[in-house]
């Protein structure tokens, strides 16, 4: 962390269909550990909302408590943000979605706060499949509280203080799974790669969009014999198949290998394409998925990318049948019956 | 007497006054819960609405869903005494075999036991003083019925059409209300006035009908409504233009998001789509059926919540982020008797300071106290232009009294001209217009600072909302002084908030009287007739009713004038530990010697006999220590 | 003077006093955290302290793991001064380039800056009123060490070996202290050595050394030792007997979790077996710690949490459970800045209400206050016996400044002879001996009942434990009678529970004083000095240190005697809200007007600086009102 | 319900082991609805425990709040009972098993209690492996708070108020599954048969027992339409294997078809004997177990049966390595290490 940012901006900096830059993506300084997965996180939804061409005041930012939950404060300055309590981002996510489902939330949470304490919230926001994209920056311990084990840590492995984590770890992607989400991946902080085309794909579904980003935290679980180690995961991270999006307004160039590549068309009519890395890749397929997951880490693997997609889910508002005006856009005239009304009522309690 | 003289024919046994006792009475229903005897007892209490006479009714049921006792408690006046008398009753009705022995004990003398004389009452459950009659109601139902729920269900209203022999009630109009209770199900009209006739006329044979205790027609009641006040306060709401909800069930709260939710669906489908203008979720806990509001809230839109007992204390958490990133919303809380599970299905006013103070750190939150179905309209609506304009949580105290049983209440009254008061919003335009934006900046020096809603300028007036502590412009910050100052404007913010607030409602004699009584919400109702009953001892009363906290100057005042040497303020409420005593002492600076406390904290509303009781008591007491001291 | 210059020569600017100034004065470290410095800190303290010099220190850093500024304050104080003084610091160590300049202008004037000068200063940092001690530290680092790492730590170093030379501190003591510290890794004792003298060895070379600030050896401590309450807090556990601990981190409780454990490791593990006698399990929230605590308490065996802020508010509703069902546990609550997540690593006392009247209906909760780590200890491992005794939870009130700074404090003090009390509890004997039980059967009047454990007899003594109204003997009730008198029991009970509580600690001249200062737990810290300083205003002072809730009764006759007319009864507590005020207003009714608040509610430790002005404010004030009035 | 219990006992209703009759299991009057399958389980809960001679005072009954919590109140009147607050069960269970491992820990719970306010509790229960007993009486519905959707309704059905279930559901049995416990299965209220000796065998259990027990609600969840009505699950129950259970005294003497029939040792040396009526039946391996579940729900049916167990796992104490001897009744001696190591402390803090 350095505490002066620069404020040189260079004059050819790319810009993007709004004419915005990378600059415009940006947020406050980060004030994590110099080396933090979590900034890396950062900079790729910087990067995936300046591909986007996402108006950045129309995003909203939420997140609970933990090093992972600062980091929203990091990028898109101009949207407004709620870092609300430790494990409840999924109500105030819920909330705030139903209020105006005409912004994009980008959630970020961590494994404490979604895996421990936020659990009940996190299977329950899952249900709702409220529109949203929900990142967890899944390191295995507490980091603003000093490295305690998290639920999401391999059994078997130690923090940096020596405790042994004794019981079997939460997959977060097996719940989501399980629990009915329409988008399902996970990634890894120091994989831009593969992670940006991730992020724009769960950006442009309509639906719940889980995504799991192994994130490592250097200060209390950087160790050898960790699992969340950068060492670690460069070694044992798996693909099943490279993703690559393609937004809506751009034309398809790129040659299309049948067997191995595959077009899924977005509810926006962006594309994400997959290349699959192994063969029995089937992203429509959450119960496979969750074998697959369990296959590689039973290898001592980590199992990455898109694990399930469902491109034409429903979001809660569809369920609800809710009016495609925002609701806190709704004026008094359209909201409050009028004392004409209110007299017919009065005589149904006579 | 013997038991079959008693299954016949009605021997008056004693009398509760020489003359007839007209419109003035209680009627006690005692039945074993699940049997719909709720609808029934209901149905007896709206034809005396109907009749023009003051009723109010209290359901006394069980934490369970079947096979209790559970009592129903009709007030009958004339005089508009609509809270709880206390004491005995002139009539109950028995046709529970679990309670009948305390039932029978409960009879005043010279009162009536209309019982189920299928089987045959004990020596022991025959009571000299009061009056037997006999209806064989089960066997009636055996004999009329084959279905055996028909059974169960039609006994309940025999025993009404019997009561309208023997009160001499409108019998048309009871068969009027039986057709608008079951509008749409028209199938169910005929049998249950059958049912009715035939309890009529088995009490028109057996017994002298009418009884010297009886109802007459007046036109008391004039355009006053009988409901509840849950259902009130989810028609509030719905005018009030909250549009969000996160909710999780909870008794006695629950029928407040039903009945909005009903409501909604009437009224709030948009008429071009025909789409809905609302969202109803019900969520896995409290924590996140605030969490919804508060998000909801933190974007713009009208959203609520409601709960009791337990849900208070898990929504503590959330309270405070509310109060301290200032956000509005409105929380219902209906409260019933606590600690803990408590007993769930009792009254009771015992959430004040854990509503005042709620959360962990110095926090303080707006309450609402209504008092009325009427009451609890106006102040929803009203609770969401004060959450708006204060950006802060606002907290409805109702209680299981107000919110699940029938009062007899002014109607709802909606004015077309008034308008939703949004606060300070800033839209995109003033957005332009102004220089610096700082969320905590207290441009107006009243504690309140402007907002922006997500989504509103592409450039100006995004800000990080957090629960941390922050500078004038939402930054992050540890500075002893930021911190300070913000927390001091929150405190100014609390006394500017004393002008968005209802007033108390004071009643006060020419000269102030001797006594000065101090109470809110549900704790009014026995008050009229308390000050009746204190006056023909020779004490003249003011009042002061208390609608909000913080607290208006002349509550104050009203201390202060009633707190001289010969005079005495009481507060009145529903709890053990005097908890809005403590809240006016801690807040107004009241020395706590000034103020004497009635406390009725037994489940049940209390009554005017509790109340004028424990102030002769403590009266007396009063004297004795002058003398001995 | 030039830049050059101040780097390798002081040239006294300004004195602060022409005497020298011995062992009364405060030495403050800005850092930036995650750089080891707080270690390197606290050995300059403890240097200090085996100097036989009373010391304390505060450690003041931010709510990050990395990167943002610290500071560290070192107060020496042959007066015994052990709070926090207030005002500017005779020395500043500034190694942080982010808040050198507020650092600079906190030096007091004729004061010393020890700053790295591998940088040179700029124009605008320097002030002439105070000496500059430049360090090429970083310069030194870099020829020194070749690993990044320790040329970041070694600094730290190097400053204390520097400050050994300024203030002419005992070098053999401070090696033979890194020996003690490295004990166990001993590859790192010689480097660290090696560090020392390069810092102790520049100064002398550069400096005239000692300076006129210095410290003497004395032999003031006597048997006091220097440690953090936490540590304290984690060992009362151990000897109060907790075997099982629900926990979930948050600072600033974590350290009584960790320190227990570690503890738990040397101390606890079963000689034969090797097995553990204790279980400790981080579960998944803090509802979910407290409920572990429950079920433990429930089962007879001593359990205990540690929470803070937002883990208070999470646990509200099983406090009340726990009140309810009269389950003993202790929880103990290191107190920080709210509302909401508000400043988590500074601290503060307002959880006062939302502790002691912890959950929504009537509860009340029992609580401690702890000021010293000595008292940490004790109240620690006494607060089991209490919550036995009293079959309700006790909530021992630490905060951030108590729990997680090194005070010095007498020693900890356990006597052999002690027995645990473990209450009213039947044994298989006892019961087959009973004739009844009852679990809530008041049998000695005190509204203390007996209790049974899970699996003590094989016929007698069940019961259903449960949140809801309950008879005597443990059943279910939706009885009034029931209800009321189980409520009133248990305000009894709290009656009875002053007799098991920690008495106020009062000092108390022969003569009443003009003033009489309430306070608890760290704000009792200051008062000694402000208490001299009064004195030089002409001002006596007598003092009540409040150590429980409920109250004593001698707290109120305390206040009696000191609000008579020409007396002042303060109290001083770190809330914005005044919230003990309140509470012994609430529950002495006592008038408010007779005490004056004095709030410190910054987030540091209260200073007495911050007491005294304020006192005089108010007395002042007073004098006015008095003219005008 | 009936108000009035008979106190006349038969002369000669069979004892037990310890001479006990099936009254001594007993507890207080149901106050549920009649026909409500809580009572089902109630009564199952009192064979097993009468035909396991266990003695009752050697059980700790626990529960949160619902009809279903309220249960415990009427089984086992010689045991102590913890009814604690709503969804949080778990966490006093883990805390009194903390406390004394000797007792048998049998708990109850209702899904609106499990999967929806407690579903963290629940989750972490299983993971932290605790022995115990875990029921679940699962109608689908919150019962107490008249008849809304519980997160256990399958999606699509309507409460008997006419709510839709919008959301998917929550299959504990799944999630107990993925979350490590070493016994799971599902059970019908209204098949002692097949509930009884499912109890016996999650009693003798050592960790972790989880039984879903779908339990009619009469009032508020028997109508048609639901998946939760007698009708329903009458008509849509099947089992994958019966299983018997022979506790450690008795002698096996039925004999054991191999390929159909398997037996299983428990931890305490009595046997699950398991008669496989499907061919791909195995209860040992739980992904099969998820994927058996789920097809069965696909085709509108409930599996029920023992779902998986793993005889030789390890509890927490196991874990913990926490001495053999009750944490409760430990003693001051080995408590408190007395003031001579105090002095040895108070050195180390100068
Ligand atoms: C209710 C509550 N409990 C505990 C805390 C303390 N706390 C802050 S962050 C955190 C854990 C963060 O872990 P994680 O979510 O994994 O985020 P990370 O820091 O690892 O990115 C905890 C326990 C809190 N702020 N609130
Ligand atoms: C904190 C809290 N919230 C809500 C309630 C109200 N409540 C009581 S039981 C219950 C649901 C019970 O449903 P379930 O667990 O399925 O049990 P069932 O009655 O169906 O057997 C609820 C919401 C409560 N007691 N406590
Ligand atoms: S402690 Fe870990 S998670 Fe937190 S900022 Fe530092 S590296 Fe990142
Ligand atoms: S409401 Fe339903 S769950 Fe509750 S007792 Fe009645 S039938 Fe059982
Ligand atoms: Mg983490
Ligand atoms: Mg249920």
């Amino acid at each position: 962390m350095s505490f002066i940012k620069s404020t040189f901006r260079h004059p050819r900096l790319p810009v993007n269909d709004l004419g915005l830059t990378y600059r415009d993506y940006e947020g406050a300084l980060s004030t994590l550990c110099a080396g933090c997965g979590h900034d890396s996180i950062t900079s790729a939804i910087i990067q995936a909302c300046h591909e986007l061409s996402i108006q950045p005041s129309e995003v909203a930012k939420l997140s609970g408590i933990g090093c992972s939950s600062k980091a929203p404060n990091y990028f898109l300055n101009k949207a407004h943000g709620f870092n609300s309590v430790h494990g409840r981002m999924p109500s105030v996510a819920t909330g705030a979605n139903l209020a105006n489902q005409d912004l994009l939330y980008l959630a970020m949470s961590g494994d404490g706060d979604s895996a421990s304490i936020g659990f009940g919230q996190f299977a329950h926001v899952v249900r709702r499949q409220l529109n949203m994209v929900y990142m967890v920056a899944n390191n295995g311990v507490y980091g603003l509280t000093k490295g305690q084990l998290a639920a999401t840590a391999d059994k078997g492995v130690k923090n940096k203080a020596g405790d042994l984590s004794l019981f079997t770890d939460i997959d977060l992607c097996v719940m989501a799974l399980q629990l009915g989400a329409s988008f399902v991946a996970r990634s890894f902080s120091g994989d831009k790669q593969q992670l940006v085309p991730l992020l724009k794909a769960a950006m442009s579904h309509k639906g719940f969009a889980f995504i799991d980003i192994v994130s490592p935290c250097v200060t209390f679980n950087n160790h050898s014999g960790s699992t969340r180690s950068y060492d670690y995961v460069h070694d044992h991270i798996t693909t099943a198949a490279v993703t690559d999006f393609v937004p809506v307004k751009k034309e398809i160039t790129s040659s299309c290998d049948s067997g191995e590549s595959e077009d899924v068309c977005l509810h926006d009519g962006s594309i994400m394409r997959i290349k699959k890395l192994q063969t029995d890749y089937d992203c429509s397929n959450a119960s496979q998925a969750i074998v697959d997951i369990e296959k590689h880490k039973k290898a001592g693997d980590i199992l990455t990318g898109l694990f399930y997609l469902e491109p034409t889910a429903s979001d809660f508002h569809e369920i609800n049948d809710t009016n495609d005006m925002p609701l806190n856009k709704l004026t008094q005239d359209s909201l409050c019956p009028g004392s004409r009304v209110l007299t017919g009522i009065n005589d149904s309690f006579r | 007497m013997t038991n079959a003289a008693k299954n016949t024919e009605i021997e008056v046994n004693s009398k509760i006054t020489d003359k007839l006792l007209i419109n003035e009475f209680v009627v006690r229903f005692a039945n074993t819960n699940g049997t719909g005897s709720a609808s029934a007892n209901n149905m007896f209490a709206k034809a005396i609405l109907r009749m023009g006479i003051p009723v109010s009714a209290k359901n006394i049921f069980p934490s369970n869903i079947q096979g209790m006792p559970t009592w129903y408690e009709v007030r009958i006046s004339e005089k508009n005494y609509l809270g709880r008398r206390g004491g005995k009753s002139e009539i109950i009705v028995a046709m529970n075999a679990q309670s009948i022995d305390d039932d029978i004990m409960s009879v005043q003398t010279g009162g009536y036991l209309l019982y189920d004389s299928s089987r045959a009452l004990l020596d022991s459950q025959i009571r000299a003083d009061i009056n037997y009659l006999g209806i064989p109601i089960s066997n009636i139902c055996l004999k009329e019925y084959s279905d055996p729920r028909q059974r169960q269900l039609f006994k309940n209203v025999i025993y009404v059409g019997a009561l309208a022999a023997m009160l001499s009630m409108d019998f048309t109009l009871l068969k009027g209300l039986v057709r608008d209770q079951f509008k749409g199900k028209e199938k169910l009209i005929t049998p249950n006035i059958y049912a009715l006739e035939l309890g009529y006329q088995f009490a028109n044979e057996h017994f002298i009908c009418p009884l010297d205790i009886r109802v007459e027609s007046r036109d008391l009641v004039s355009n006053r409504i009988l409901v509840d006040g849950n259902t009130a306060t989810g028609l509030g709401a719905v005018y009030g233009g909250a549009t969000i909800v996160g909710w999780y069930p909870i008794t006695p709260s629950t029928s407040v998001i039903e009945k909005f939710a009903s409501y909604c669906q009437r009224l709030r489908i948009d008429p071009a789509s025909g789409k809905k203008n609302y969202a109803i979720v019900q969520v896995e806990d409290e924590l996140a059926a605030i969490g919804v509001a508060i998000g909801a809230g933190w974007n713009g839109a009208r959203a609520f919540t409601a709960t009791s007992g337990p849900g208070v204390s898990l929504m503590t958490e959330f309270l405070g982020l509310a109060y301290f990133t200032e956000i509005p919303m409105v929380l219902v809380n209906v409260q019933r008797s606590g600690p803990s599970t408590g007993m769930p299905t009792r009254t009771q006013q015992s959430d004040v300071l854990a509503c005042a103070y709620a959360s962990h750190g110095d926090t303080k939150q707006i309450l609402l106290f209504p008092d009325s179905p009427g009451e609890c309209f106006e102040i929803t609506a009203q609770a969401f232009d004060i959450a708006d304009q204060l950006q802060t949580p606002v907290i409805i105290m109702s209680d299981l009294d107000l919110g699940m049983n029938d009062h007899l209440s002014e109607e709802l009254v909606w004015q077309d001209s008034r308008e939703y008061q949004k606060g300070k919003v800033l839209s995109a335009e003033q957005l332009d217009e102004v220089e610096v934006f700082g969320r905590y900046l207290d441009v107006d020096d009243d504690g309140i600072c402007y907002r922006t809603l997500p989504g509103t300028h592409p450039d100006k007036g995004a800000y990080f909302n957090r629960g941390t502590s922050r500078n004038h412009f939402a930054g992050y910050t540890e500075k002893s002084a930021d911190y300070v100052d913000n927390m001091e404007r929150l405190t100014k913010k609390f006394s500017t908030a004393i002008h968005f607030l209802p007033a108390p409602e004071i009643t006060q004699s020419k000269q102030t009287a001797q006594l000065g009584l101090i109470f809110f919400g549900t704790s009014s109702h026995p008050i009229t007739e308390a000050i009746d009953h204190l006056k023909e001892h020779g004490l003249t009363t003011d009042t002061l009713r208390i609608r909000a906290f913080p607290f208006h100057q002349n509550i104050e005042d009203f201390i202060e004038e009633h707190s001289l040497s010969n005079k005495q303020v009481f507060v009145i409420e529903q709890n053990r530990d005097a908890q809005m005593k403590s809240l006016l002492v801690n807040e107004l600076q009241i020395d706590p010697n000034k103020l004497a406390s009635i406390l009725s904290f037994d489940g049940l509303p209390v009554t005017s006999q509790f109340i004028v009781e424990a102030i002769l008591g403590k009266l007396a007491q009063r004297q004795i220590n002058k003398k001995t001291g």
